[in-house]
Order: C-alpha cells, then sequence, then structure tokens
C-alpha cells in the first residue's frame, strides 16, 4: 500500500496544516478550517481503526530510517484508542466553540479593570486547537521517547496559550502557574531521557524495552521515577493537582472542555505505556503508590467538589477526582488485561462526559451571566436539553448503567475481586457516591423557581446539541464497549 | 585523577557557582546579568564536549535572545512596578 | 513556607542530585553506538555535517516539531494580549541609532553565512535566525523599527512559511514511503529549501517575541 | 573520568539547582531562570553521559540544539505572561 494513504502520518501532518492556515487566514476562516480537518481526522481515525483489526498494528519510519536512527510512529491498540476519543471529542467541541465566540462576542463581554483592548478570544483560538490535537496525535503516536518530549512541550505550549486566552488577570495567573509546573515537570522528563540515552544510546521505545530487561541499574531507577514524576504532575494527580482548578476552571468553556477531556489523559497515557513497556520492572514497585494516590485524588477532588459554589470549579474539581480511577488501575494491572481496559474505557467514557459537562456549563453561564451554582435557579425551565446533557453526563461520572462509566467501574471492580484486592471497591463505590453527591446539588439547584428579576440571555441551539451529543455518546459507550476491548487487543 | 584537565574543572565550578549565585541574588537584575554569565560559560562547556553548534546556538539564542528577552521583560516590570518583583501568589 | 519544609525541599534535591550522580559513575558501555551508525548513513543525508543531517534528515521530525513550538509561543503571547518591548528607556540614543544602522547589514551576511554553512559545518538556519532577531531588535530599541499590532495578514503569512514549507516537504515525502523522506539525491536541495524558509520565519518569529504589542485598533475593525 | 562525565556530573548538580530554585524561590522571574537552569543540566547530562566514552555523538547534540529553541519558546512565553500580569497589576504576593 502506499505511504499516501497511509493514515497515520496524516493524523499528525493534517492538524498541523490546518492549524497553520487559520493562523494565516485569520479566525472567521479558522473554524471552518477546523471543522473540515477534524471531519478528515475523524475518518482518518477510525479508518485506522478497522485496518489496524484486520492487520495489527502499524509501524510508520519517519523518513524511512528506522529506529534506532530516526524515529519511527507507532499504531497499535492502546494509542488508537485515544486517538478515537481525541478526534471524537474534539470535532463537537469545535462546532460548539465556533458558536460559543461568536455568543460571547455579541453578549455583553466582561470588561476588567485596566483591559488595555478589546480582547477577541476567538482570534488564536483555531490555531492553538490545531496545534493542541497535532500534540496530542503525535504523542499517542510517537514511539520514541525525546520526540514524546518534544510533543510534551508543544501540547503544553497550545495548552497554556488557550487558558490565557483572552487574558483576564485570573486565566493569566493560572496559565502561568500551569506552565511553570508543566515546564518543570517536562524538565524532569528531559532528565530521566537523557540518563537512559546515556545508559543505552538509544531513546526507541522498541529498542529500549528489552535492553532494560527486568534488571535496570539503579540510574534507570532514577531516570523511571523522574520521568513518572514529571508526567503525574502533567497529569494533576493528588498531590499535584493544585494547578488544575484554576486553569480548566478559569479557561473559556471550549477550552476547558479540551483540557478536561484530553490533554490530561495524554500523560496518564504516557505513564501507562511507560509502565507496560519500557519501564516495566519499575510497575511493580510503583503500582501501589500510584493506585493510593488515585483513591486520594477520588476522595479529595469528589470532596471539593461537593464544596464549591463556583460551576466551573466544581467541574475541575471532579475532573481531579475522576482522574483518580485512571490510577486505581495501576496495582490491578494483570495478564487478563480486565485493568488496563478499565483505565481506557475510564479515559474514554470521562473524556466525552467531561467534555458534555463544560460545555453545558459554558451554556448555563452564558445564559445566565454567572458562574455561581445559586445562579442556576430555574434554568432547567429555560435549557432543558442542556440540563439533560448535564445529567446524562453524571450519570456517566457516577458510573450508572448503562453508561461507559460503568463499563469502566465494572470492569476495575471485577479486576479487583478477581485478585482479592476489595479494599478498592470501597473507594470506587465511594467516589461514585461523592460524585452523585455533587452532580445532584447542580441539578437541584437548577430546578428552584427562579427570582422574579432573573433574565436570561439567549443561546445558541447548536451549543446546547453538541453538548447533548457528548453526553450521549458517553452513555452509549457502554453499549459499544466490546468493540474498543477488542480493538485494545491489538498489541 | 590525573587526566582531568584544569580548565574542565574551573569551567564546572564556574557554571555551578554562577548558576547558584543567579538563583540567590535577591536583586533581579543582578540575576539577569549573572544568568547571561552563566549562558556564556555554558557555550564554553559546550565546546569543550566537542559540540560546537550548541556552543554557537547557547551563545547566540541561550545567552543573547534569553538575556535579551528577561533585561527587556525586567524593563517592563521596573516601569509599572517601580522594581517590585512579582511574586508566586502561592508558595 | 517555613523553615523544615525548605530543609527538606534542599536535603531532597541534594539527595537526588547525589542519588543521579553516583549512578553514572559506573555505566557500561552503551549498547548502541549511534556516532557510527550516524556516520554510515551520511552519505545519503543530502549534508556533510552530522548534526545537521541528524537535525534536518535523521531526526527531522522533531525539528518540524520544534518550529511548530517556536509559533505557538507567538501564538500564546497573542492569546494573552502582549505588551510592546519597553523602549521608552532606550530612546535617545543616537549612538544606538548609528550602532543598529551599522550592525544590521553585517547580521545579514552572518546569518547568510551561517545558513550556507551549516551544511558541512557547525551553523543552521536557527543560528542564523538568532543572528537576524538579534538584529531586528537592536533596530526596535534604536526605534528604527515598529512595534506590532496583531500581525497583518502579509507578516503572518511570512512568520507561518517555515512551517508550510516543511510541511509541503514532509508530506511531499510520503510518496517515497514515508512522512519526511527524501530522495538521497535531491536531499541537500530540500534541507537547503527548508533551511532558508526556516531562517526567514524563525527570525520573524524571534523578533515577535519582542516585537508584539497590544492591539490598538477599534474593536469593530478586529474580528 | 572522561570529559564528558564531568560535565555530566556538572549537569545533575545544575539539574537539582534549578530544581530547588523552582520549588524555594518565590519571584517569578526568578523561577524561569530556575527553569532554564534545570534545562540546561538535563541538556548537559544529555551530550556529556552520551559521550563519556570521548567520541562526539551528534544524536544527543542535535537534541540539545532541538531542546534549546523549546526552552527559549517557553521561556518567551513565561516573560509574556509575567509582563501581562504587570500589566494587569496582579499576583503582588498578596493576592489571593
Amino acid at each position: 500500500m502506499s505511504a499516501w494513504l497511509d493514515p497515520v502520518p496524516w493524523l499528525i501532518l493534517l492538524p498541523l496544516i490546518w492549524a497553520t492556515l487559520a493562523f494565516i487566514l485569520g479566525p472567521r476562516r479558522g473554524g471552518r478550517l477546523a471543522m473540515a480537518g477534524l471531519a478528515i481526522q475523524l475518518g482518518l481515525a477510525v479508518y485506522l481503526a478497522t485496518q489496524m483489526m484486520a492487520t495489527g498494528p502499524r509501524v510508520h519510519s519517519l523518513g524511512g530510517w528506522g529506529a534506532p536512527l530516526g524515529i519511527d510512529l507507532l499504531a497499535d491498540g492502546l494509542a488508537v484508542a485515544m486517538l478515537l476519543l481525541t478526534q471524537i471529542a474534539a470535532l463537537p467541541l469545535v462546532i460548539y466553540a465556533r458558536a460559543y465566540f461568536s455568543a460571547s462576542s455579541t453578549a455583553s463581554a466582561p470588561q476588567w479593570e485596566g483591559a488595555p483592548r478589546r480582547m477577541v478570544p476567538s482570534d488564536q483560538f483555531w490555531p492553538l486547537t490545531g496545534f493542541l490535537l497535532a500534540a496530542l496525535n503525535a504523542l499517542f503516536l510517537s514511539a520514541d521517547l525525546f520526540n514524546l518530549y518534544v510533543t510534551l512541550e508543544l501540547l503544553t505550549l497550545a495548552a497554556v496559550g488557550l487558558v490565557a486566552l483572552g487574558g483576564k488577570p485570573s486565566q493569566v495567573v493560572a496559565a502561568l502557574r500551569y506552565l511553570l509546573v508543566s515546564l518543570a515537570a517536562s524538565g524532569a522528563y528531559l532528565m530521566g531521557v537523557a540518563l537512559i540515552y546515556g545508559t543505552y544510546g538509544t531513546v526507541s521505545i522498541a529498542h529500549l524495552t528489552p535492553l532494560i530487561g527486568t534488571q535496570p541499574p539503579p540510574a534507570i531507577w532514577l531516570a523511571g521515577g523522574l520521568m513518572m514524576t514529571g508526567l503525574l504532575a502533567k497529569t494533576a494527580l493528588f498531590p499535584f493537582h493544585f494547578w488544575l482548578p484554576p486553569a480548566h476552571g478559569g479557561a473559556a468553556a471550549p477550552v476547558s472542555a479540551l483540557l478536561s477531556a484530553l490533554v490530561v489523559k495524554a500523560s496518564f497515557y504516557l505513564v501507562l505505556r511507560l509502565l507496560l513497556e519500557p519501564l516495566a520492572p519499575m510497575a511493580e514497585a510503583v503500582s501501589w503508590l500510584l493506585g493510593l494516590l488515585g483513591a486520594a485524588a477520588i476522595l479529595w477532588g469528589s470532596w471539593q467538589a461537593l464544596a464549591t459554589r463556583h460551576l466551573k470549579r466544581l467541574v475541575a474539581w471532579s475532573t481531579v477526582a475522576q482522574l483518580g480511577y485512571l490510577f486505581l488501575i495501576f496495582p490491578l494491572l494483570a495478564p487478563d488485561g480486565l485493568a488496563l481496559q478499565a483505565g481506557v474505557m475510564q479515559a474514554v467514557s470521562h473524556g466525552l462526559a467531561k467534555a458534555a459537562m463544560f460545555t453545558a456549563v459554558g451554556v448555563l453561564m452564558l445564559a445566565t451571566g454567572r458562574d455561581t451554582l445559586d445562579g442556576l435557579a430555574g434554568v432547567a425551565g429555560r435549557l432543558p436539553l442542556t440540563i439533560f446533557a448535564l445529567g446524562l453526563a453524571g450519570v456517566t461520572l457516577m458510573g450508572l448503567p448503562p453508561s461507559g462509566g460503568f463499563l469502566a467501574k465494572w470492569l476495575l471492580i471485577d479486576a479487583a475481586l478477581g485478585q482479592g484486592q476489595w479494599p478498592w471497591l470501597i473507594i470506587i463505590i465511594g467516589g461514585g457516591l461523592l460524585t452523585a453527591a455533587y452532580v445532584f446539588q447542580v441539578l437541584r439547584q437548577s430546578f428552584l423557581t427562579a427570582p422574579e428579576s432573573t433574565h436570561f440571555q439567549p443561546v445558541p441551539r447548536s451549543m446546547e446539541w453538541t453538548a447533548f451529543m457528548l453526553a450521549a455518546a458517553s452513555v452509549l459507550l457502554g453499549l459499544r464497549g466490546v468493540e474498543w476491548i477488542e480493538l485494545l487487543a491489538v498489541v | 585523577m590525573p587526566d582531568l584537565p584544569i580548565l574542565d574543572l574551573t569551567l564546572a565550578a564556574a557554571l555551578l557557582f554562577t548558576g547558584w549565585r543567579t538563583l540567590a541574588a535577591p536583586d533581579l537584575f543582578k540575576a539577569v546579568v549573572l544568568f547571561i554569565v552563566f549562558g556564556l560559560f555554558m557555550a564554553l562547556a559546550w565546546a569543550r564536549l566537542e559540540a560546537p553548534d550548541i556552543a554557537l546556538a547557547e551563545a547566540a539564542i541561550g545567552a543573547g535572545l534569553t538575556g535579551a528577552l528577561l533585561l527587556d521583560a525586567l524593563g517592563h516590570l521596573r516601569a509599572r512596578r517601580h522594581g517590585r518583583s512579582l511574586q508566586d501568589p502561592q508558595p | 513556607m517555613n523553615a523544615l519544609l525548605r530543609g527538606c525541599t534542599v536535603l531532597a534535591c541534594l539527595g537526588l542530585g547525589l542519588g543521579l550522580a553516583w549512578s553514572m559513575l559506573e555505566l557500561p558501555p552503551a549498547p548502541i553506538q549511534m556516532p557510527g551508525l550516524v556516520a554510515s548513513h551520511m552519505d545519503q543525508s543530502g549534508v556533510d555535517h552530522p548534526v545537521t543531517a541528524v537535525l534536518l534528515n535523521f531526526r527531522g521530525y522533531d525539528t518540524l516539531l520544534e518550529v511548530a513550538v517556536l509559533l505557538l509561543a507567538l501564538l500564546g503571547m497573542l492569546a494573552a494580549g502582549t505588551t510592546p518591548l519597553h523602549a521608552s528607556s532606550f530612546k535617545e540614543a543616537p549612538m544606538l541609532t548609528a550602532l543598529a544602522r551599522a550592525l544590521t547589514p553585517i547580521a545579514v551576511l552572518v546569518a547568510g553565512y551561517l545558513l550556507w554553512a551549516g551544511a558541512f559545518k557547525p551553523g543552521g538556519a536557527f543560528q542564523a535566525a538568532a543572528v537576524l532577531a538579534g538584529a531586528a531588535v537592536l533596530l526596535r530599541i534604536a526605534g528604527l523599527l515598529p512595534s506590532w499590532t496583531t500581525p497583518a495578514d502579509g507578516l503572518r503569512l511570512a512568520l507561518a512559511a517555515g512551517l508550510l514549507v516543511f510541511l509541503g516537504v514532509a508530506a511531499s515525502g510520503l510518496a517515497l514511503g514515508g512522512l519526511l523522506a527524501y530522495p538521497p539525491e535531491w536531499a541537500g536541495t530540500l534541507i537547503l529549501l527548508i533551511e532558508t524558509s526556516l531562517t526567514v520565519s524563525l527570525a520573524l518569529i524571534l523578533a515577535g517575541l519582542f516585537l508584539a504589542g497590544p492591539d490598538s485598533r477599534p474593536p469593530e475593525e478586529q474580528s | 573520568m572522561s570529559t564528558g562525565l564531568l560535565y555530566a556530573m556538572t549537569g545533575v548538580l545544575l539539574f537539582v539547582l534549578g530544581m530547588g530554585g523552582l520549588f524555594l524561590r518565590r519571584a517569578l522571574m526568578t523561577k524561569v531562570l530556575a527553569f532554564n537552569i534545570q534545562g540546561s543540566g538535563a541538556f548537559l547530562v544529555l551530550v556529556g553521559l552520551g559521550q563519556r566514552s570521548g567520541i562526539p555523538d551528534p544524536v544527543p547534540q542535535a537534541m540539545v540544539l532541538t531542546g534549546i529553541v523549546v526552552s527559549v519558546a517557553a521561556t518567551a512565553l513565561a516573560l509574556a505572561l509575567i509582563r501581562r500580569l504587570a500589566d494587569n497589576d496582579m499576583g503582588t504576593g498578596d493576592e489571593p
């Protein structure tokens, strides 16, 4: 088959191309470019998945050199599952974003003290989003530790730019904190790569896995520790979560959705990939620690979500909690693959549900002009579709059947019981109850009757529908779980 | 270790010293100047490591451009805040 | 932050440093030796300088993404809303103006030399671009270049041209069996093409990191 | 000890120095400097440790060139955000 038709390189090239064009052509054409590009990307990702199910994992040697001289791209089940999530979640988000930015520029745009110019947030949204998606796709496909460092930096800079979009003081503070944490984390990761290159003379994951073997020298343990710590900080796993609520809670709604649904999953994916392949000897030593940190994240994040009165903060803290579930899989990883399936299912269903939640909250904020729970009174009558979307996304986060979240938690419980590690059950179920509590808090508030004086801004229907579609997808995912699990079996 | 040239040891010590002083300096202007000196020492270190490409890049980009960016930002902060440095809001 | 926590942080950093240093002392030689591998492929790389061969051919994909990273820094600045170079304190300096006028042609010559030299000895697009950007910053400080507002159409095209050319070459490599694959007889020319366009765009981006300023146009003209 | 290993050791110390600076210093500008020093340390280890046998290795050298440019980009963005913060007159240390 000709390389022209290989979807693997195009999944990286295409977003790079439309991001660059969106920058050159300006914001008005950016939205259309993004939608067209993402539609093709989604097609490519589905095509790659079906192709891979038939013929097995794909390697694409960049420049035709092949590792270790060149860089290889690898599309296996895990990578393609993440690619699918990225394109599926991003396409509705760009449709939403187009409506969001035109609506928020016509609505009374919030002005702050000393604003030097009237910001048009969508100016840079499209190119930044394009580079963000290119970074994600490149990261999922890369099989080279140093190249992964470059993709991580690309992802960081795109994400930080998106957080700062609009330039409100709180956003700039959050972006700066996020940037500094990410840079320190990338530095730690790079140090690990340096030690690994020094020890083995290569950064190709395929070559490193047999070289590291089961008894690596101390330098590799330290390298692995540094890389893991850096990636956990980027994933915002408890206790590194402190940067996440201001960054995700302060950004524009489509940005928060992209960040919570996709960006934090990228570094989780790397932790998983590294512990499954080159750093497998470390997995046993750190799996319990990761599981415990995950448990702490679930409890602390849910508690904070319950305590806050700000809508977006609530959803952001919920991300901290839901990320915890991803790390519960590490003590349960076993050859039966249940825990791995649970992890990917959780990543995908949380990605869709959280994108739905942030988009729905964006609709509510635009309608009420406020970011507080108290401002929600009466919303259910005015925006029933959005409240329904919020409820459906809540169903996924709580883990009720038939949602993807249910399937994820079911697989996790199955894995825990199979290995006799029943204490994790308490965390899984307790976390679900806390999630139910904060989701119902929002729903209850929205069904209260509004004070007479309340005035609701009209909101574009396309925003409501995209939020609903994302939420519905997160629930229906549970019914298509078998396909995803089959996909993961391709290694 | 008789095979270690004095030059390399001196350079290593200079790097560590300027690096440490950069971060320890309470005055930001001093810190930035020390950082530029640090960058120039880095360029020398790259030359000693037989990496002339990096030496060139470090001198031009690492020390030169970053230094200029830092001085520019500092001038901006001074103008706006009368020398009061910006602090991380949370410890 | 209290003293105990500070002390613990210092100790942890020291411990990490000592541990890392100790772990490197007795490492056996690396099982894969890249210098030999690179040397044996130099004849297919299109250039004579190993570092350039790695940077733009063997690992050219890293460089492609790195150009995007640099453009992203500028995009991030524009997204946050930027403020121009703080030039007021440098004004009224005829010496500086004269210096800037004198140094600019030299900088262009040096950049051209660095770009050309990259094929067979140290140098290349990034170093050349840094020199050009330095000249631009000097011109700006001397007041000979205006501050940017939001970059206009032509400028945006110039800023992104390097990346676009690189992407185009990368995509056409797909016809030969892989992203960024160059036919060996064309490799030198293609690398020079990429490097030349990168020099221009990178210089503009690097200069833009200094020159980008707030948009002072009235809102209705923007969108 | 070879030249490469000596500089790799120096790199390790610079790395932890920068790391400590990122944790302990509160001035944002100093944090940016600390990040650069941390990065320089990692770069020295990448090249120094790779060349501990004394043979120059173009692969880590090219990686460091990439890394330096990435560092400049990140530094520029951080400084732009700091300048923006100064304009907004926020983040003085007494802000929540």
